[in-house]
């Protein structure tokens, strides 16, 4: 099968992710949607890669997961302070800070 | 010789900085040193003018070179001196007259604690008008102008507690200033003309330029002429500038910074020779004026403003005389010193009466004042018959000789400006009766009515005792008031003999102005025996009006023009609409157009700025989401700029 | 290497500055001294720079010149011409009268926190503003004159809006808003003129590569280096919008009024006589030296804001209420003399023109402080409040009597024979501008006369009846400058000798000859 | 990590093993960096091992202590010529070291050292029980208000984790300007963001706000993260490989061994002009500009204030750094292309951030808005693509920083009541409660502004000149009008302090310990001296103005 349509396919879950970002209340669903942002940039890499024939784009993945990880852990610290000392995870709650 | 010409500025000015810095402790002798120094500075004139005698005519004039005053790239003015007929006419005149007011104002100052103030004062005045007529270019003429001017608003507002004194000032300064805005034009023109303003060059080289040009300077300087002698139209400020002393008016006003104007023409004359255009102006603002004065003249009961106007008058003869040109420079002066004569001498008359009637000014509440100052009587009866010219005083050998003149300007300017003339010698004689016969003829008007007229504050403490409501003691003037007023008298019975008699004041003075001579198409004989009829004419007019019936102490509502020529021919209520009200209504809207437009603009922007700030910030609406939103747009507006810059 | 003259000149007050706001909270008279010392000794110096500088000599005397910002091509390069020392002594003369006319403008209404010392800030800023205001004079680098123009408007800022009239002291909420507001407006509207200027700046450096005015100058006039017609035009406009506003120009004038009126009437002298200096002298010095064919190609319009300036000055100072406004429009009037006679580019205007800036200095200086005593002791900028204080205080009526004169410019006192220049000057070229502008002459009259009529003459006010007369300290701040006003008029020569060159060299950079005399032209 | 290692280690899988060669690392000229984050390692272990009392005292010390030597690191390599003559690329092509790495990095460690200090205040705050107590939440974990915060206050507790945290930040931001390859920029990136993320979390006061901030930074910069890294995963396909000079080499199109497998993809300029702009648009994210500022403003106000300083300072100059980079290395084959679109953000940055500022009413958000104002300034410089560009921009981001990092820490001495009193209104007549600060403040502000004598007129004249030179005077014009506008708020702040009257319950000025006194004082030396004689630091920018390729 042609590399050419997995990029397309990262393109459009980076898209999908995006868009979540946007339109999606709920704290979690929003960093969610960020992984899911990441996950289309390893597809998309991989997939560079194996057109290229070299690995570096696989080694990236590898680098990209882990950070997703750490992201993941300080994500969720945050959010569940957050959540603790309002009682909900909206991000759209949080919006003393204006103007 | 010629150093002396500085000491003639110098000792009056010096007395002016004394008095005017040296404080209270000079209270004491203020006047004295004040008169001593105006006398030191005739003495010097006396000095000079027997030496000037002493050479032959080509070789009188002698000048003094001071210092540079203001060396700049292609521009010299300097501070000097010259000293000619011309100018030592006039210095005579000034300081002789000047003494004399001097010593009658140590008397007529005397209960003011201010006195000392007012001779420095008269000290400055006289050191301007000093340096005015014996500056040798128009700048330092310039300085002497303005001084003038300066030493008069001082004068003028002496009484400054009164609005009306303050108001006067202000008036005549301003009328004034549009008057010098004409001399400096001219003085600028001079400039871009012949390259300098000092008298020999300008005059010398009128030939190499434009008759054009040499107008206009002429009508610039002829609108300096008319501020300074108030001549038709700046004259509003005379007739109120007698809010001040009455020395004031007699010095000032009457003899000689008034007649400044006639100087500044004469002097000129070159320049007016070669634009008959404008020597036309001068006549016709000089014969305008002259009817103008009289008229007003006739209408005044205030007596030092009847006065006031046929100081007018008489300054319209000696501009319309020297509009004339050489035929007329010559009488323009000589009627100049005769008239500083005998107005000073009247002025001086009005004062003393004005002293004995706790200042009242009102003719129509004088009366029969004859037997209680004689000598005052006869002085200001002196001085009347020469005004009117009366046959073989001074007023009817100089006026005739203008008249004369004007007619032999020939056609029709000649007859209508002859005429005028004449008629002007008639009404002279009607108003000038008309003041003898109010103030000493007639029964005894200021008796039992209160004096309405606000006690003058130097007499302040003599009007309290007094009450105010006292009718007054009229009562003769001390020695010091009276013996100018008999010099005066004197000046005005024999100068105009002196001078007329044999032409000698026309060789006198012929080297600087050239005169030539002006043969009148109707014989001169002719003319002077209608002056003569038209000047009976008037006395016995003013005589059927005023000698024969009694005077009503108020006025009567009169004839619409005797109403108008009370206001000055409405010309001041014109002044007050046009002038005053328009500026008023312009500087108002002006100062909001500042406010509104010029800083609103400003401001304006600021303010939209602030709300396009607070409109933009709402986009910060705290959702992390509508960030997010604006990222990505942004990227996408990234991406898609990238692509079309790649595109195009 | 000899003593550095000019960069001592600005130091000291400088030093002083700080050496003064140094002093305790408690020394508050101490700090006053010091000020007046400081300033009397920067006279001296100042007096030193124009003795040593010779009229007949280099174009640019007791120069120096330091490495300073290679980067920018900047050098730390100062040297005076005539123009330059002129004004630095005026500047060096009327600090010390500031100082002391503000004596005690500054002391603490109530006793405020200990570490509140207004006194002490109050003589420090003027100090400071004094050694900007002479390192600018005396700058011939481009960048470094910029900089200290700018760095000037911040301790003016805080003079204007952190120091009221004794009438409207701080207690007063109104009043200080009224300061502020004109502090603020007198900064954003000289820092917009200052950015824009430093727009022009930064290009002048792309197109000359230095900052040096004499190598930028000389290479313009050699023709080595030749901007294109519309840069030298955008630069010139960058430079002069600065200017204009700083002098200030109709129609950016209006921050001037609120400036002088809010301000205590020391500060206002500071404003209009020393610091708007800086704005004209940098005219003559910077536009017309850099951009000689931009000034040229922009005379017109300059010639008849300046005209407006005058004539809507004057018109503007007649519709005043308030004393110190109507002296802050006779001096937008005054500026539009100056601006005239330096774009009408004839020897006398030019001369007229600086004459004007010291002699519209000292009478400004004169009438101004004078009307702050008078201020002082009613509580009052109404002309209304006022009258009849001639009677009451005669010495009092007399100086302001002698600053009127002089603001209207009567012929004997120093202003006539700057104004007289200017018109000569502008007429010569430009006769239709030369006449109407005469006009505002009458006006002068007019604004002034009725400002001394209303309130020195006529029956005296309840309020004025216990108005003291002059006190010795005001005396001797008064009279110098009374007796300089005269001096300089009647014998103006000590000025023009060192002038006159000054404005020949500006004249033959831009390549102008004054107009001929039509006689001799026709010979 | 270069791409030929990787290549190499894979093809040879085959061939039976003798030996792995180990990568050649340059410890030397990595040392800041290596030091730095050792010391936030060693950091964790003292949270873990340390007895609470004193681990405040041992972290501060070390933090200091490392910051210190690392700052001496990178001197001894710049006096060694790495900076200019010997600049180099180190471990195996992952690492520049050369003039603006060196410059950038000694300006971080600098900020960061000054940052230390107003982190380690602890006199501002009144005591708690006994304990002297910093800004930062005694125990991050508990809920705002709750017993167990409480019950932690009580017990004197303090996070002491911020300085490892600070530390790996500062860390982070060290290997960011000196990237050389795609992968380590996203590294670098992540590793300085997160301990960010979690520093704004932890405000002792205003805590709710303060995890706001938190989350908001978080969630957008993940979202910017994300972009960055798909634009460096299209940058990879456009040219096979995430190393700068091969990209380089590729968009000139000078490379000199082509892969037959990358002919397809090398030619597609859509790849590179989409992956470049994300790439970039994840660094303008990181450097406030706009639209991509909105973060600033809500993060600045709700972090804690030493970290918004630090941030503001740090976060600034490393990501300006990577952008320089960026484009000057990797792009500058696509110059035409991106400066117009550059040009476009920067007249937006400035009047945006201008504009907004002046009706904002909270210190914190307007020193926000104000950054972004800079931020504008700064690309100006960044455009003008030369070598002046980039020294101007160095300049700039060293002056800048310092006034910064001045201006947040006199921001924490006003407190009342509630903590620091960032409400304008309550800094009315501050001027006359005292003086001093008000006096340092208003340094600062009109630093901001860009009055003569200040450095910061001294940047914007070098960026502006750079620009003008640079053939992008529209940006001048534009930069000096949105100066103007900028002033006027700046202005306003001092008017407020000086001309209002003080209100009676007005804020008091807490008396700092010497550390930040340090702080601020540094800050106004450093503001001042390179205001009047800047030249030693512009020749510094003007020598380190070189990038290695």
């Amino acid at each position: 099968m042609n590399p050419v349509n997995y990029l397309y396919l990262a393109a459009l879950l980076f898209t999908i992710g995006a868009t979540g970002v946007l339109i999606r209340r709920n704290a979690i669903v929003v960093f969610m949607c960020v992984e899911l942002m990441l996950n289309a940039c390893n597809l998309a890499l991989v997939a560079f890669s194996r057109m290229h024939g070299n690995l570096d784009g696989q080694i990236i993945a590898f680098f990209t997961m882990v950070v997703a990880a750490a992201e993941v852990v300080v994500g969720l610290a945050i959010i569940v302070s957050l959540f603790r000392s309002r009682h909900s995870a909206s991000v759209d709650d949080a919006s003393l800070m204006k103007l | 010789m010629e150093n002396l010409i500085a000491l003639l500025v110098a000792a009056p000015l010096l007395g002016a900085a004394v008095l005017l810095c040296g404080g209270r402790r000079l209270d004491a002798v203020g006047h004295v040193i004040g008169t001593v120094l105006a006398a030191v500075s005739f003495v010097i004139g006396a000095i000079l003018f027997a030496d000037m005698l002493g050479k032959d005519e080509e070789h009188r004039a002698i000048a003094q070179h001071l210092f540079s005053w203001i060396p700049v790239e292609g521009f010299q003015a300097d501070v000097a001196f010259q000293l000619d007929q011309l100018s030592m006419t006039f210095v005579l005149l000034i300081t002789g007259v000047g003494s004399l007011i001097h010593l009658y104002s140590i008397g007529y100052m005397e209960h003011d604690e201010r006195r000392r103030r007012f001779f420095g004062y008269l000290n400055l005045f006289l050191a301007a008008m000093l340096l005015l007529v014996l500056a040798d270019n128009y700048l330092l003429l310039y300085v002497g102008w303005e001084g003038v001017g300066l030493a008069s608003y001082l004068l003028i507002g002496f009484w400054q507690h009164k609005p009306s004194a303050a108001t006067a000032a202000k008036k005549a300064f301003l009328v004034n200033r549009v008057g010098d805005m004409g001399l400096s034009i001219a003085i600028m023109l001079m400039f871009t003309t012949f390259g300098t303003f000092a008298f020999g060059p300008v005059l010398e080289s009128t030939g190499e330029t434009s008759e054009g040009t040499l107008t206009a300077i002429g009508l610039m300087l002829l609108l300096a002429a008319c501020g300074k002698s108030a001549q038709v139209p700046l004259q509003s400020w005379l007739g109120d500038a007698m809010e001040g002393p009455t020395p004031v008016s007699a010095l000032i006003h009457a003899a000689t910074m008034v007649t400044a104007g006639v100087y500044l023409i004469v002097r000129s004359g070159e320049i007016f020779n070669a634009a008959p255009d404008a020597q036309l102006a001068t006549t016709v603002v000089g014969a305008v004026t002259l009817l103008f004065g009289a008229i007003v003249g006739c209408a005044k009961d205030d007596i030092k403003k009847a006065l006031a106007g046929s100081t007018m008058s008489q300054i319209g003869y000696m501009i319309l005389a020297a509009g004339l040109g050489p035929i007329g420079y010559v009488f323009a002066i000589m009627h100049l010193v005769t008239h500083g004569f005998f107005k000073a001498g009247l002025f001086l008359g009005a004062g003393s009466v004005m002293h004995g009637m706790n200042d009242e000014v009102d003719m129509r509440k004088y009366g029969g004042l004859r037997k209680y100052m004689p000598v005052t009587f006869v002085t200001f009866g002196l001085g009347y018959l020469a005004i009117i010219g009366f046959p073989g005083l001074s007023g009817f050998f100089s006026k005739d000789k203008i008249i004369e003149a004007a007619f032999a300007k020939g056609g029709t300017e000649g007859w209508i400006l002859g005429s005028v003339a004449l008629l002007g010698a008639a009404i002279t004689a009607y108003y000038m009766t008309r003041v003898m016969l109010l103030t000493f003829f007639g029964e005894e008007r200021w008796r039992n009515q209160p004096t309405a007229s606000p006690a003058d504050p130097s007499v302040e403490p003599a009007a309290e005792h007094q009450g105010a409501h006292a009718e007054p003691h009229p009562h003769e003037s001390p020695r010091s008031m009276t013996i100018p007023m008999i010099v005066l008298a004197f000046g005005s019975v024999f100068a105009g003999a002196f001078f007329g008699i044999g032409d000698r004041f026309m060789h006198w003075l012929e080297p600087v102005t050239e005169h030539a001579h002006g043969h009148p198409p109707i014989g001169a004989t002719t003319v002077t025996l209608s002056t003569v009829a038209v000047m009976v004419i008037g006395v016995g007019a003013a005589y059927l009006q005023y000698g024969r019936r009694p005077v009503p102490v108020v006025a009567p509502r009169g004839s619409l023009l005797t109403r108008a020529a009370r206001r000055d021919l409405l010309q001041d209520d014109f002044n007050h609409v046009v002038l005053v009200r328009g500026g008023e209504h312009l500087t108002r809207s002006l100062v909001y157009v500042d406010h509104t437009l010029v800083d609103g603009v400003v401001n304006g922007t600021a303010a939209s700025m602030g709300g396009f700030s607070g409109r933009l910030r709402k986009l910060q609406n705290g959702y992390a989401r509508s960030y997010a939103v604006s990222m990505f747009g942004g990227a996408a507006i990234l991406i898609a700029a990238t692509l079309l810059m790649r595109a195009v | 290497m000899s003593f550095p003259l000019l960069t001592a000149t600005a130091a000291l007050p400088a030093l002083g500055a700080i050496a003064t706001a140094a002093v305790p909270a408690a020394r508050r008279t101490a700090a006053k001294w010091l000020a007046l010392l400081v300033s009397l000794a920067t006279l001296v110096l100042a007096l030193v720079v124009l003795v040593r500088f010779d009229p007949d000599g280099d174009r640019y005397q007791l120069t120096e010149s330091h490495a300073w910002i290679k980067d920018f091509g900047v050098r730390y390069e100062l040297g005076v011409d005539g123009i330059a020392v002129a004004l630095i002594a005026l500047t060096a003369l009327l600090i010390p009268f500031v100082i002391l006319a503000g004596w005690h403008d500054a002391d603490p209404l109530e006793t405020k926190s200990s570490r509140w010392r207004p006194t002490q800030g109050f003589f420090a800023l003027i100090l400071g503003v004094e050694a900007m205001v002479i390192i600018s004079f005396e700058a011939t680098d481009v960048f470094l004159f910029y900089i200290f123009f700018e760095a000037m408007l911040i301790p003016m800022y805080f003079l204007i809006g952190g120091f009221g009239d004794r009438a409207h002291a701080g207690s007063d909420e109104h009043a200080a808003a009224q300061r502020s507001y004109a502090a603020v407006k007198f900064l954003l509207y000289n820092l917009v003129g200052g950015l824009i200027m430093l727009a022009a700046v930064i290009g002048l450096y792309v197109v000359a590569g230095n900052f040096s005015l004499q190598e930028i100058a000389e290479a313009r006039a050699n023709g080595s280096l030749d901007m294109a017609t519309n840069t030298e035009r955008w630069l010139f406009l960058g430079f002069f919008f600065a200017f204009a506003v700083k002098a200030p120009l109709w129609p950016l004038h209006t921050w001037l009024p609120n400036a002088m009126g809010e301000a205590t009437a020391p500060v206002a002298v500071l404003i209009t006589a020393v610091v708007d200096k800086v704005g004209t002298f940098a005219m003559l010095r910077f536009c017309l030296q850099l951009f000689p064919e931009a000034s040229k190609w922009a005379t017109p319009v300059i010639l008849v804001l300046a005209l407006i300036s005058i004539i809507y000055g004057a018109l503007l100072a007649v519709g005043q209420r308030d004393i110190k406004r109507l002296v802050a429009y006779a001096s937008i009037s005054h500026f539009g003399f100056i601006i005239m006679g330096i774009f009408a580019m004839t020897s006398q205007g030019q001369s007229g023109a600086t004459l004007y800036m010291v002699n519209h200095g000292i009478s400004t200086a004169a009438l101004m402080l004078v009307a702050g005593f008078l201020i002082s002791r009613r509580g009052s900028r109404l002309i209304a409040d006022y009258g009849g204080v001639q009677k009451v205080a005669p010495v009092l009526a007399g100086t302001f009597l002698m600053g009127s004169l002089a603001t209207l410019s009567l012929p004997g006192l120093a202003p006539f024979v700057s104004e007289f220049l200017v018109l000569v000057g502008t007429f010569s070229r430009y006769p239709a501008i030369g006449i109407i502008a005469t006009f505002g002459i009458v006006l002068a009259a007019l604004y002034t006369l009725v400002l001394y009529q209303r309130t020195m003459t006529g029956p005296v006010k309840a309020e004025v009846s216990a108005m003291p007369d002059l006190r010795v300290r005001e005396l001797v701040v008064v009279t110098p400058l009374i007796a300089l006003l005269i001096f300089l008029g009647v014998y103006p020569k000590p000025i023009t000798d060192i002038v006159n060159p000054a404005v020949k060299q500006t004249m033959s950079d831009v390549q102008k000859k004054d107009p001929q005399p039509e006689v001799e032209a026709a010979k | 990590m270069s791409a030929a290692a990787v290549h190499s280690l894979w093809t040879m899988a085959a061939d039976p093993i003798d030996k792995i060669d180990a990568p050649k690392i340059e410890y030397g000229q990595l040392s800041p960096t290596l030091i730095v984050i050792g010391a936030a390692i060693v950091g964790i272990l003292v949270e873990a091992f340390v007895p609470r009392k004193s681990r405040y005292y041992v972290q501060v010390f070390m933090s200091v202590v490392a910051l210190a030597a690392a700052f001496a690191a990178v001197v001894g390599l710049a006096a060694g010529g790495y900076g200019t003559t010997k600049a180099g690329i180190a471990a195996m092509g992952a690492i520049a070291v050369d003039g603006p790495a060196l410059f950038l990095q000694g300006t971080i460690l600098l900020a960061g050292l000054l940052g230390v200090f107003t982190f380690a205040e602890r006199r501002l705050d009144p005591v708690a029980h006994g304990n002297r107590v910093d800004s930062f939440a005694a125990q991050a974990a508990s809920v705002p208000g709750s017993d167990s915060e409480k019950a932690a206050v009580k017990a004197g507790f303090t996070t002491t984790e911020v300085f490892p945290l600070l530390l790996f930040a500062i860390g982070g931001m060290l290997i960011f300007p000196s990237a050389n390859d795609l992968l380590t920029l996203f590294i670098a990136l992540e590793v300085f963001s997160l301990p960010l993320y979690l520093l704004c979390a932890v405000a002792r006061r205003k805590r709710i706000m303060s995890q706001e901030a938190a989350v908001k930074y978080f969630l957008l910069g993940a979202f910017a993260s994300a972009f960055t890294l798909f634009g460096i995963a299209l940058l990879y396909g456009y040219a096979g490989s995430v190393s700068y000079a091969t990209i380089a080499q590729v968009v000139d199109g000078t490379i000199e061994t082509v892969n037959p497998a990358l002919a397809g993809t090398m030619g597609n300029d859509a790849l590179l002009l989409i992956g470049a702009a994300m790439v970039v648009m994840g660094l303008l994210f990181k450097v406030g500009a706009v639209p991509f500022h909105m973060w600033t403003p809500d993060v600045y106000q709700g972090a804690p204030t030493p970290v918004t300083g630090f941030m503001a300072a740090a976060t600034k100059v490393a990501a300006f750094g990577a952008l320089l980079r960026l484009l000057y290395v990797v792009l500058p084959g696509l110059r035409w292309d991106w400066r117009p679109v550059m040009m476009a953000v920067a007249i937006v940055t400035m009047l945006g951030g201008a504009i907004v500022a002046i009706t904002q009413t909270d210190i914190k958000r307007l020193l926000a808005y104000s950054s972004i104002a800079h931020a504008g300034f700064i690309l100006a410089g960044v455009i003008a693509t030369t070598p002046d560009g980039v020294s101007s921009v160095l300049f700039y981001l060293g002056a800048y920083s310092f006034v910064t990092i001045g201006a947040f820490a006199v921001v924490t001495l006003v407190r009342d009541a509630g903590g620091e009193a960032t409400h304008l209104s309550k800094w009315a007549g501050l001027g006359r409660r005292s003086p001093l600060v008000a006096a340092v403040f208003a340094v600062f502000l009109l630093a901001f502004a860009g009055i003569p004598l200040t450095s910061g007129f001294a940047g914007k004249f070098a960026v502006f000149k750079a620009a003008a030179e640079g053939g992008a005077g529209a940006l001048v014009v534009v930069g000096v009008i949105s100066s103007a506008i900028a002033a006027f708020f700046y202005i306003r702040v001092i008017v407020l302090m000086f001309f209002s009257e003080p209100r009676p319950e007005g804020p008091t000025v807490a008396v700092p310990s010497p550390l930040t006194m340090a702080a601020i004082g540094v800050g106004v030396a450093v503001t001042l001296v390179l205001g009047v004689a800047p030249q030693y630091f512009l020749d510094l920018a003007g020598q380190a103005g070189v990038f290695v390729r």
